[in-house]
């Protein structure tokens, strides 16, 4: 299979898409002219026009707003939002109207719309710009909430979501747009199921997005080379729903977990995978549900401060030694 | 502060003024609403004029059957909630309803329209019947949206019901997007997007506009201005209370305001806007002036800042009789009176309708959520 | 000791810390002329004048966003949302800038500012106007969030956040404006610690704000008269700072705990105390810790759902019955 | 779609204008960059008077130098950017220097600014020295946010600058707040607002101008218009693209466009407009046109959305060489290379002071967070 970039296959998934079905259009900042902030819409403008693919001004309840309104009747809009920084400001239209006007309306409407772009820090980007908020999604009924971790998994994931008749929250990361996987040429999707990234005896390391790569996988492999320790690290690739039925089939093997989030502590959505796996898991745990996450304060942009803050291989190792008792 | 206190002679002042009508309310019925120092820009005939020409003996009758529907609908609103039938928010259009009677006239079925809360009327207009909104109104399984939506959500997809949405200004960017889907796939569907006047100071009001112009959209924005958001009046809550002088500077769109109080001027005017949208040449953004008899909402007396001068005003002006004087052969007593009876009896039916409908089952607390959310609702979830 | 209603209460701590220090006012919808929505600001506008007591247009991004700033130059405003259904649209102005700005700065600024207003469910309002969004400001470092659940706690607590030079996002609700309890005349303070509301020794019971009254200490009583359940009510009051002193002293003789709050399910701050408690105290736990929510559905408007959805006394119960084995 | 093909032809055109210069910037240099078709409402030399009037020679050397300053730390920023001292986000505002100089040196020490991400040159400008600048980029203990803000977040409370904000549009209503506390405690102290032109579309923006001309604060909003947000011109991004417009008839605030390459038109207009904050009379909105010779940020080379020549057209009128133009006696080569060896050695003291600071020691990361918050850090975390 083809090595390709995270972005690439991004990108694949939504000229792909676009091709199939014209009435997908692609919205946001930066998006056409610009090839999009992070290039993953490179080329697009060229192979489908200013029709479909739109700049936009720099209006996130705007045109987030537009295009739930487009999706209201019928269209399959994918909106880029530079960052879900930003995304911030469109909150009350995705939580007030797309949230909520299947409902409301007492089924008379599909929103089928995916709002997608990167989440989590970039790199001493400073306090405003490294936010990972995915929790603010996944609270919310009525939309989904997917954050794929590999190439392979973006691309089979997006064109999922594209074709779903439920609005899906896309995050990617702006770190991982570089990084390489193998992807299949041609046609493929994905189900939001969790997928076993590292089969393991000893502990289940649950972690999504970036965590993945930049600390679960890293940190299996010092504790097995180091500490005998051996970790499953499961990607549960969807948020909302989410495949609790594999993370509780990993524990029930391992009888330990430690879960392994960008986003800070309170409230997130580690804690709640944490509380639902404590309750539903409780008699196969034989250590409590130990989490790693990012310190509670605005990200520094001192690049020691910024280092000590976001979550380590380092500290997945100390937490799986904690919850196997071996440190 | 000195800047309140200076300003606030202007909210003072207004409190003050509450005691008498205001000026642009105080001259008599048959004068326009429309301020005097607007005369240069008002130009109610023209639009009175298009209504005049376009509209048949029926479509007269058809539009002071509409009004009368509305308030009869409404006065029985009022009564239900009383007796507890209808719960939570409830928010009357009485007297306004010469601005949606007129302006839906003058639609074509496939064209969408975007309210607020403040929906009965709308809905009623817009392909929704009398007895789907009460039941919705009474959250009953026949309702408009199944009883899921309530008062302030009436939605019906196959008219162009758009709902029904309880975010001051929320529903403005949704509006214009489905405009741009109308565009995109040239279907020469209008969107028209109604607001009260205070929503016109929300930010996503002005996002919404920016992009209506720069991409052509074929969209109408119309600001109901009631002079009043709950409890402020329009000058104590925009800069320029003139709302119409508010696009064509910032936004190249064309503002125009209207007599909210005469039906025939909102329908020629909706008649010229909606056409400008077909025709590709862009949005129109229109400010009715009107008025709402009632509180805010069913707990609003609407007290403290009005007083029943004000409101007997207004009152005077009412658009049923205005309508009447401008067609007194045609709109006999006789004919309205007949009307009255229809329109008693098929509120009157609606509410039978309601009363004797079930509320939704309890399975339906898990549906019309998602599509298809695996394992849905999850474990520990009732029902 | 008088009684008054929770409404008169939070009057009383405004009234007085306005009358205490010039430098804060009042501003908002509906605060002035109309007295508040919810009638909370009733007489202020007579007592401090226009000066102070200010209507705000439409526009919560803007309102709220002024009166950070105006904290940001050292004044102390109280900025009252007319519900945090609304405060979504002013999210932004929270998270990236009140919430950051010392830490942004270096310390340079204090931002001794009190958002307020209700949240939760008020009753056949629908869809839109129902949330209970507290995780949305419990998650982010560099504000606190306060919930109280009796007049007592709402002036003590109210007054305390006033005169906090830390940002504090103050949630009332609609609902309990109107139910009644004892007041001390005069001044007091409250910190922003957990307060036991009904000692009990099977199980603890974690509830805040409306839950406490309509739930927790409800089904304490069928609970005890029924099953002879003895149970612990405890309110954190604040959910951040979140006192878990309290809580986990409180687990530690009752080994079990029930948590029930009227938010969604997912990613909530249930769900975090849930996740901390099963850490924390997990050698004294003899049972799963189980959470109540309200369904993980927008609230719809007819009667029978919106019950249907809502924490009950019931569902508590039966809860506590599971925890306590004796289901 | 029809809409965005005709309203791109306005897009597309715009691409296509990228080759040779634009029009309003093909002129020659000495004429204004302000577009002809504006020249009724343009009046540069009537501020260019006010300036020339109040200050003195000593004032005018300083504006220069102020401008090489800016620029010479910039042309360093860059060079410490590729040897990776400098990481994140770097906005350059080379090319805009006599916007912030020539407003900043007409405003009194208490006054406030408020501005973007792109603010190197204003924290220069208002009291914060090199040293403290560039051990900020470098994220070090003695920048001026201890290292924690970088480069999108400069802060001095004592002087009165108040970032270095990151979100597009989301500093106008705080410094919006910060002349409601100046008017609320009469103190005579005058917000200035800076924005990019794009930030004029966020909803923010309408929100909190409404809000200041209706409490007539005393808040001085700026855009700086330099003609891109990013890759997006301003035409793509804004329906009415003379943002100087969209203010008066929207919130009775009086919009000027400036020429934001000439230092004294700027000092002018920012005195006038502070002056009348000052007396209670209200915000003012100020159009500065300019450009920003650099990409938008250290990542963007600039290249996909403009060209060369445009470029080069917008250097032949750099601000430096417009004032010495004005003052050729007072700023001889002499003067200015002297100048310009004083103000290289200042940013080379300044990259070396921060070379040489440590880092924020590890215990900094739980500092400036919160005053008093029970049991913070929690258990579990580290540090
Ligand atoms: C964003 C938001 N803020 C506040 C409210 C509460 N609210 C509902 S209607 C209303 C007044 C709106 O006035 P206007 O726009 O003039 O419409 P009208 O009610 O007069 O028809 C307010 C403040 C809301 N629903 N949404
Ligand atoms: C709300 C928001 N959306 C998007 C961004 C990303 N972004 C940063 S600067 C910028 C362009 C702003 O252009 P302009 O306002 O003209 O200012 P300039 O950069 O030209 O000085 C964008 C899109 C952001 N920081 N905030
Ligand atoms: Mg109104
Ligand atoms: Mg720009």
């Amino acid at each position: 299979m083809p090595e390709i970039t995270y972005r690439e296959a991004l990108n694949q998934a939504l000229s792909e898409e676009m091709e199939r079905d014209d009435q997908i259009f692609l919205m946001g900042e930066e998006v056409a002219v610009y090839h999009g902030a992070y290039k993953v819409s490179q080329g697009l403008l060229e192979q489908f026009g200013d029709k479909r693919v739109i700049d936009s001004p720099i209006t996130e309840a705007g045109f987030v707003g537009l295009g739930i309104g487009a999706a209201h009747v019928g269209m399959r809009p994918v909106i880029e939002v530079m960052t879900f920084n930003f995304a911030i400001l469109a909150l009350d239209q995705i939580i007030n109207n797309l949230a909520k006007m299947r409902s409301m309306s007492g089924g008379q409407y599909t929103m089928p719309i995916v709002i997608r772009g990167p989440g989590g820090a970039g790199g001493s980007l400073g306090a405003q710009h490294s936010q990972s908020l995915e929790q603010q999604y996944v609270h919310i009924p009525g939309i989904k909430v997917v954050m794929p971790s590999t190439p392979y998994d973006a691309k089979g994931l997006l064109k999922t979501a594209i074709r779903d008749n439920d609005p899906v929250i896309f995050i990617e990361s702006e770190k991982l747009y570089n990084t390489k996987g193998e992807v299949p040429t041609g046609e493929y999707l994905l189900p939001y199921t969790a997928d076993v990234k590292k089969e393991g005896a000893d502990v289940t390391i649950i972690a999504w997005s970036r965590m993945v790569t930049a600390c679960a996988l890293p940190a299996a492999e010092i504790l097995e080379a180091e500490e005998g320790i051996s970790c499953e690290v499961v990607d549960p690739r969807s948020l909302s729903p989410l495949d609790f039925d594999t993370l509780i089939k990993s524990i029930k093997k391992t009888n330990r977990c430690v879960i392994v989030e960008e986003a800070w502590p309170k409230a997130s959505v580690g804690a709640w995978i944490a509380a639902e796996l404590s309750l539903r898991a409780f008699d196969y745990l034989d250590a409590p549900i130990v989490r790693i996450n990012q310190c509670d304060v605005p990200l520094p942009y001192a690049f020691n401060l910024e280092e000590l803050s976001l979550p380590k291989p380092s500290d997945v190792v100390e937490a799986v030694k904690k919850v196997c008792y071996k440190s | 502060m000195a800047s309140s206190a200076k300003s606030s002679a202007k909210s003072t002042a207004k409190n003050v003024k509450a005691e008498e009508p205001k000026t642009e309310t105080s001259s008599s019925c048959s004068t326009p609403i429309v301020p005097k120092y607007d005369a240069a820009t008002y130009n109610g005939e023209k639009y009175r004029n298009i209504a005049k020409k376009l509209l048949k003996k029926d479509d007269i009758k058809k539009l002071y059957r509409d009004m009368l529907l509305c308030r009869r609908f409404e006065e029985r609103c009022a009564q239900m909630y009383q007796m507890r039938k209808i719960q939570g928010f409830c928010h009357l259009y009485i007297g306004q309803e010469a601005v949606a009677v007129g302006t839906i006239a003058a639609l074509q079925p496939k064209d969408l329209i975007f309210q607020t809360y403040r929906d009965h009327a709308h809905a009623l207009l817009k392909g929704i019947s009398a007895r789907e909104c009460f039941a919705e109104l009474f959250g009953k399984a026949t309702g408009c949206s199944k009883g899921k939506g309530g008062s302030m959500h009436f939605f019906k997809a196959e008219t162009g019901m758009m709902g029904g949405n309880g975010i001051v200004g929320g529903h403005v960017p949704m509006a214009t997007g489905a405009a741009f889907a109308s565009r995109y796939n040239d279907k020469k569907q209008v969107s028209v997007c109604y607001m009260g006047e205070a929503a016109v100071n929300q930010g996503v009001f002005h996002e919404s506009l920016n992009m209506a112009s720069l991409w052509k959209l074929p969209c109408v924005y119309i600001t109901e201005n009631n002079l009043y958001g709950m409890g402020t009046a329009v000058e104590r809550a925009s800069a320029e209370d003139q709302l119409y002088k508010r696009t064509k500077d910032a936004y190249r769109i064309p503002g125009i305001r209207c007599d909210g109080m005469d039906v025939l001027e909102m329908y020629g005017i909706m008649y010229e806007a909606a056409e400008r949208a077909r025709n590709g040449e862009g949005p129109t953004f229109l400010e009715a002036i009107t008025y709402r008899y009632r509180g805010h909402s069913m707990s609003d007396p609407a007290t403290t800042y009005r007083n029943k001068d004000e409101v007997s005003v207004w009152q005077r002006r009412d658009p049923m009789a205005r309508l009447q004087a401008d067609y007194p052969e045609l709109l006999t007593e006789a004919l309205i009176n007949a009307m009255d009876e229809e329109c008693k009896a098929e509120v009157q039916d609606a509410i039978k309708f309601a009363e004797e409908s079930p509320f939704p089952d309890a399975s339906e607390l898990w549906t019309d959520i998602y599509l298809d959310y695996p394992g849905y609702p999850g474990p520990g979830q009732k029902g």
